[in-house]
């Protein structure tokens, strides 16, 4: 007869959890109510588990240099980019983009690269945070 | 029974079914902050299961189509009333005026009693009509048969034990408070009462259904089993039972073999009402210690068992633990 | 055991397949800084060899089935049959690969259950998804489409029984078409056929 | 396969699935029981198919890759990386040889978060929460690592057609080490949990055997072909990518217990035996990482060129954590898109040795056999099927009026029932 999981479970109970309480420990009676209240300053959010450097997070792109070759379409596997027509640009849909970075290879004028934000969560499939163009 | 006994014994039910409630509410989360803590997860805040009963309690009340609705919206209200029932006898910290019943009721009836609540489960998940339900209501059955054997050895021990002392009612739980059972027996009979204390602790996880014995409501094999088409108020009258019955599964264990109070250690000289209450406060220590072992670490650290190995467990390993406990008080008896 | 090299089971095989042999080839491909060379055999068969060559690849070593793909190539639908033999022994594995081509015609092909039972998943996802009668399956039920999925229709095939244009949703143009932005129309509608969401 | 003739014609049949706690994926099971005893079951899968080997057929190779790679959330790498040794094999693409060991390294550290995965889905079916616990906590530290080499904690996107994408730079070695001390000595902590506990080996040892000859006739693959005895294995039969440079053993039951019972514990100790050698072969492969460059192609665009030049068909292969995954394709001259595209993902053919492990067997044990396979359904369903109404796609106000319109005719009809 042998519980190996005793003597780790006992352990553990003197020990800080090993849970990163990011944004709060415990859920707040309003979410909304919590973010006015860090909005104020009055509270703060725990911060997320550190990220490493090359993260692979939301796209960015410079339209200045951009020339409108399309190469970034043909090669993005989720229909991701919009082209425009009348202004020869893009149009990045972030909700629609798996963050593979294939276009930021292809493209010859470097004017696409992926960021390091990952928080990109929204209700609106087409927000404003979500549409890069 | 004249008129004041009459009143006294309906305040002391009420004012034990709320404590009942109360304290089985917080021992729930109690419980479960220290599961979460020895599994290196923040979990719940302490008052959780009063926010889980709140919800509950507004949430729509389902009665399934194929259901019996009379029995199936019956048995929480079994469940409840028949946990708190159990309260009445269950001896506690010797405060004035409790055990309510105490003189009534002995060790047998508080057995019989302690399957009442099971047996509304096994009604309710019955009437449910669910497979999942009958196939819990089953096993829950199994599992009430099973633990018997060893619970029923184990009062036989202290009943048999006071008889040879010769007390006049041997399965009164008075008489079970007014004589510590570890002052009356040799070394032998300490050895016997070790095996009764662990097989008592692994009984308490049988009667509430906790892992490693919880095949009736096991979640990942028939999804809540006798509880899964349950939902709002009886939901939360059947959590509301479980949770008396954690206070009085661990009180039974404190009243049989830790009778002590604190005032027997430190003499109090204040007024009676602050002995009262450190002894209230030295009772729920203990009920917790007892909670602890018995349930919270054996629930986290032991996989669930098949409802085959619930009743080998029950009746070949600690069917044979308290048989061999209950000889050795018998031997310890004849040698001093 | 003595291991036969690819084009002496290529030979075997040959002569097991006799009439409905159709063609053979074995290529190899190395990787890595050694470059140990993995081995393939394919063989094109006619339908009625399928067996008995399947037999004679079980004397040489009992087979481990992959998978049976297919291919639509217009006239004729092409079930490609993956074996491997020799698993187990380090770095010897061959695959042994039989293409049976069946004509639209005719889409029947016995089932090789009765020698490799595992085979009856990849025998009834290919007569849901191509059409495929497969002779005496044990279990000839649907197993990934849904029962209520149209008879008639199959996925994979590329000719009129295959999806209609109505069944195709693209999701990833949902809700883009009535976007307004200031410096940009709605894009035109992707798929002609399926006017998405035409307001 | 294994019969029960059983006498009496009672019993009654239930049904576990298609949502049910046990199963973290959509497949339901028919099951013909008798009290707790189990005679028959039978599954269907195909609830999460997702139509992506018919998308493939309309998309350029490179693009296809980055959907293969999407087939399984858990074994991402083992589909590009299968995918892609096919089309290299069509167009014949040298990849360099720095490359092949990149693709090893990733695939082992992949097998070590698979299984660890797993480990704690088995534990919860078992109701051994705190094990789901702990398998999970020691998981964290290969996500961080695989985040901190590829970018991502899960789809990698570090494989390419001819190469890999990033490079495995010197002052990154010192991290890798230092997480695979940290699974040394985890691996001890786990195999202590879950394989000398003794409710552990209560339930496990025994339940939802496949015995050998079973294992062969229905062709398992993977960890649970291993556990019955079968030495089946990709990285050792077929020389591909760095496993043919390494010298491995197949993991079989008995280089730890001495004996092969092909029951569920089997499977937890020969996945536990992979855990150990992947973290010896991410060790080799790391002293002997030859220098040179990562892509054979290293323009997208040229590559793309050159792609549609190609004809032919080829099998590629990988030893996926659950089982050999293979992907059938087929290229066209002047066409950007395959023609064929077969994949076969390991719980493909896994799926049928579940009818003999259940047969015979408890209610209680059908999580924990299910999942002893671990099975991976959303990589074995690949056709989506969208049920062909003639509306047009609902938007998300359409829907949330359909659903607002059938709450008020619930509650209408509640309030019927109440007082009629």
């Amino acid at each position: 007869m042998s519980f190996p999981m005793i003597p780790e479970l006992l352990g553990r109970l003197f020990r800080k959890p090993n849970t990163n309480p990011f944004p709060a420990a415990q859920l707040p009676p309003t979410v909304t109510g919590l973010l006015e209240k860090v909005g104020k300053g009055e509270a703060r959010l725990n911060p997320p588990v550190p990220v490493p450097a090359k993260l692979r997070g939301k796209m960015t792109y410079n339209r200045e240099t951009c020339i409108g070759c399309k190469l970034c379409i043909k090669v993005c596997p989720a229909h991701a980019i919009d082209f425009i027509e009348s202004t020869k640009k893009i149009r990045i849909f972030v909700a629609q983009c798996i963050q593979c970075g294939q276009c930021t290879e292809v493209c010859p004028k470097n004017c696409l690269a992926l960021s390091e934000e990952f928080l990109n969560a929204s209700h609106d499939r087409y927000a404003d945070a979500l549409v890069v163009d | 029974m004249n008129a004041s006994l009459l009143l006294a014994t309906i305040v002391g039910t009420l004012g034990l079914a709320l404590f009942g409630i109360f304290a089985g509410l917080w021992f729930t989360g109690i419980d479960r902050v220290l599961a979460a803590r020895m599994q290196a997860r923040i979990g719940p805040p302490v008052r959780q299961p009063f926010i889980d009963l709140a919800k509950l309690l507004i949430k729509q009340n389902v009665v399934p189509a194929n259901a019996i609705p009379w029995l199936f919206n019956g048995a929480p209200l079994l469940a409840l009333a028949s946990a708190i029932t159990i309260l009445l006898y269950v001896p506690m910290a010797a405060l004035p005026g409790l055990p309510v019943l105490g003189l009534q009721g002995d060790l047998v009836l508080v057995m019989y009693l302690l399957l009442i609540p099971g047996l509304a489960m096994v009604a309710g998940g019955l009437a449910s009509g669910s497979p999942y339900a009958t196939i819990g209501a089953q096993r829950e059955m199994v599992t009430m048969i099973a633990y018997e054997l060893p619970l029923a050895a184990t009062v036989i021990a202290f009943a048999w034990k006071l008889a040879q002392l010769g007390a006049l009612h041997p399965f009164s739980l008075a008489a079970v408070a007014a004589t510590p059972i570890w002052t009356v027996v040799g070394p032998i009979g300490f050895v016997g009462l070790l095996l009764l204390l662990a097989t008592l602790l692994l009984v308490v996880p049988g009667e509430l259904g906790r892992i490693p014995f919880d095949a009736p409501e096991a979640e990942t094999e028939i999804a809540g089993g006798l509880l899964v088409e349950y939902s709002g108020r009886n939901l939360a009258l059947f959590s509301l039972s479980l949770a008396v019955k954690t206070i009085v599964a661990t009180a039974l264990v404190v009243a049989l073999f830790f009778p002590w109070n604190f005032t027997d250690f430190v003499a109090l000289g204040g007024a009676p009402a602050f002995a009262a209450a450190a002894n209230a406060a030295f009772f729920l220590l203990k009920l917790l210690v007892v909670l602890f072992f018995s349930v919270t670490l054996v629930r986290i650290s032991v996989a669930r068992f098949r409802i085959t190995q619930v009743v080998d467990v029950y009746w070949k390993i600690l069917g044979a633990l308290s048989l061999v406990g209950l000889l050795l008080v018998m031997v310890d008896a004849h040698v001093r | 055991m003595n291991l036969l090299s690819p084009p002496q089971i290529a030979e075997v095989l040959q002569a097991a397949a006799g009439a409905g042999f159709v063609s053979a080839r074995c290529t190899e491909w190395a990787e890595g800084v050694k470059g140990r060379k993995s081995k393939q055999v394919w063989l094109k068969i006619a339908r009625e060899s399928l067996i008995p060559t399947l037999q004679r690849l079980v004397a040489i070593h009992y087979p481990h089935i992959s998978v049976i793909a297919c291919a639509d190539v217009g006239a004729q639908v092409e079930l490609m049959y993956h074996f491997h033999v020799y698993w187990g022994i380090p770095h010897e594995e061959v695959l042994v690969t039989l293409t049976v081509a069946l004509d639209k015609a005719d889409l029947k092909v016995p089932t090789i259950t009765g020698i490799i039972p595992g085979a009856l998943t990849s025998e009834r996802e290919k007569q849901e998804m191509l059409g495929i009668e497969v002779v005496d399956i044990p279990d000839g039920r649907r197993l990934f489409l849904p029962e209520d999925f149209p008879a008639g229709v199959y996925p994979w095939r590329k000719d009129e029984t295959g999806i209609p244009p109505d069944m195709i949703k693209d999701l990833w143009a949902t809700g883009r078409e009535n976007l307004k932005f200031e410096d940009n129309p709605p894009p035109p509608a992707p798929n002609p056929a399926n006017p998405v969401n035409p307001v | 396969m294994k019969t029960i003739e059983v006498k009496k014609p009672s019993g009654y049949a239930t049904q576990i699935g298609p949502a049910h706690p046990a199963l973290k994926e959509p497949v339901m099971f028919t099951l013909d029981i008798e009290g707790e005893r189990i005679r028959r079951v039978d599954f269907v899968p195909g609830m999460a198919h997702r139509g992506i080997e018919w998308m493939g057929m309309r998309r350029n190779c490179i693009q296809v890759m980055y959907l293969a790679e999407r087939i399984c959330g858990i074994c991402g790498i083992t589909h590009a990386i299968s995918f892609v040794r096919a089309v290299e094999q069509i167009a014949q693409i040298q990849v360099p040889n720095r490359a092949h060991y990149i693709r090893s390294i990733v695939g082992e550290l992949e097998r070590i978060h698979s299984h660890l995965l797993w480990a704690g889905v088995a534990a919860h079916e078992l109701g051994f929460d705190s094990a789901f616990y702990l398998a999970w906590r020691v998981r964290e530290n290969v996500m961080d690592l695989l985040e901190y080499l590829t970018g991502n904690r899960v789809h990698y996107a570090i494989i390419q057609i001819g190469g890999v994408r990033r490079d495995i730079v010197p002052d990154q070695f010192p991290r890798i080490e230092e997480s695979m001390k940290f699974f040394e000595n985890a691996y001890a902590q786990l195999a202590a949990v879950f394989l000398d506990d003794t409710t552990v080996r209560m339930r496990c040892r025994d339940c939802g055997v496949l015995t050998t000859d079973e294992a062969r006739e229905l062709c398992p693959v993977g960890p649970t072909a291993r556990a019955s005895g079968i030495k089946k294995d990709v990285r050792i039969d077929h020389p591909y990518a760095a496993y043919a440079d390494i010298e491995m053993e197949y993991q079989t039951p008995d280089l730890l217990t001495g004996e092969v019972r092909g029951d569920v514990y089997d499977r937890i100790v020969t996945r536990l035996l992979e855990v150990k050698q992947s973290i010896g072969i991410v060790r080799q492969l790391l002293a002997m990482l030859p220098d040179g460059p990562l892509l054979a192609i290293p323009k997208p665009a040229v590559l793309l060129a050159k792609l549609k030049g190609a004809a032919g068909e080829a099998v590629g292969r990988h030893e996926a954590p659950r089982g050999e995954v293979m992907h059938f394709v087929r290229l066209e001259a002047g066409k950007d898109e395959p023609v064929a595209w077969k994949v076969k993902a390991s719980s493909y053919s896994n799926y049928l040795s579940w009818i003999p492990m259940m047969e015979g067997e408890q209610i209680a044990d059908i999580p924990i056999i299910a999942a002893s396979i671990d099975p991976c359904i959303s990589c074995t369903d690949r056709v989506a099927l969208v049920r062909p109404d003639s509306r047009r796609i609902l938007t998300k106000e359409e829907l949330h009026r359909l659903s607002v319109e059938k709450t008020r005719r619930i509650q209408a009809a509640l309030a019927k029932r109440e007082n009629p």
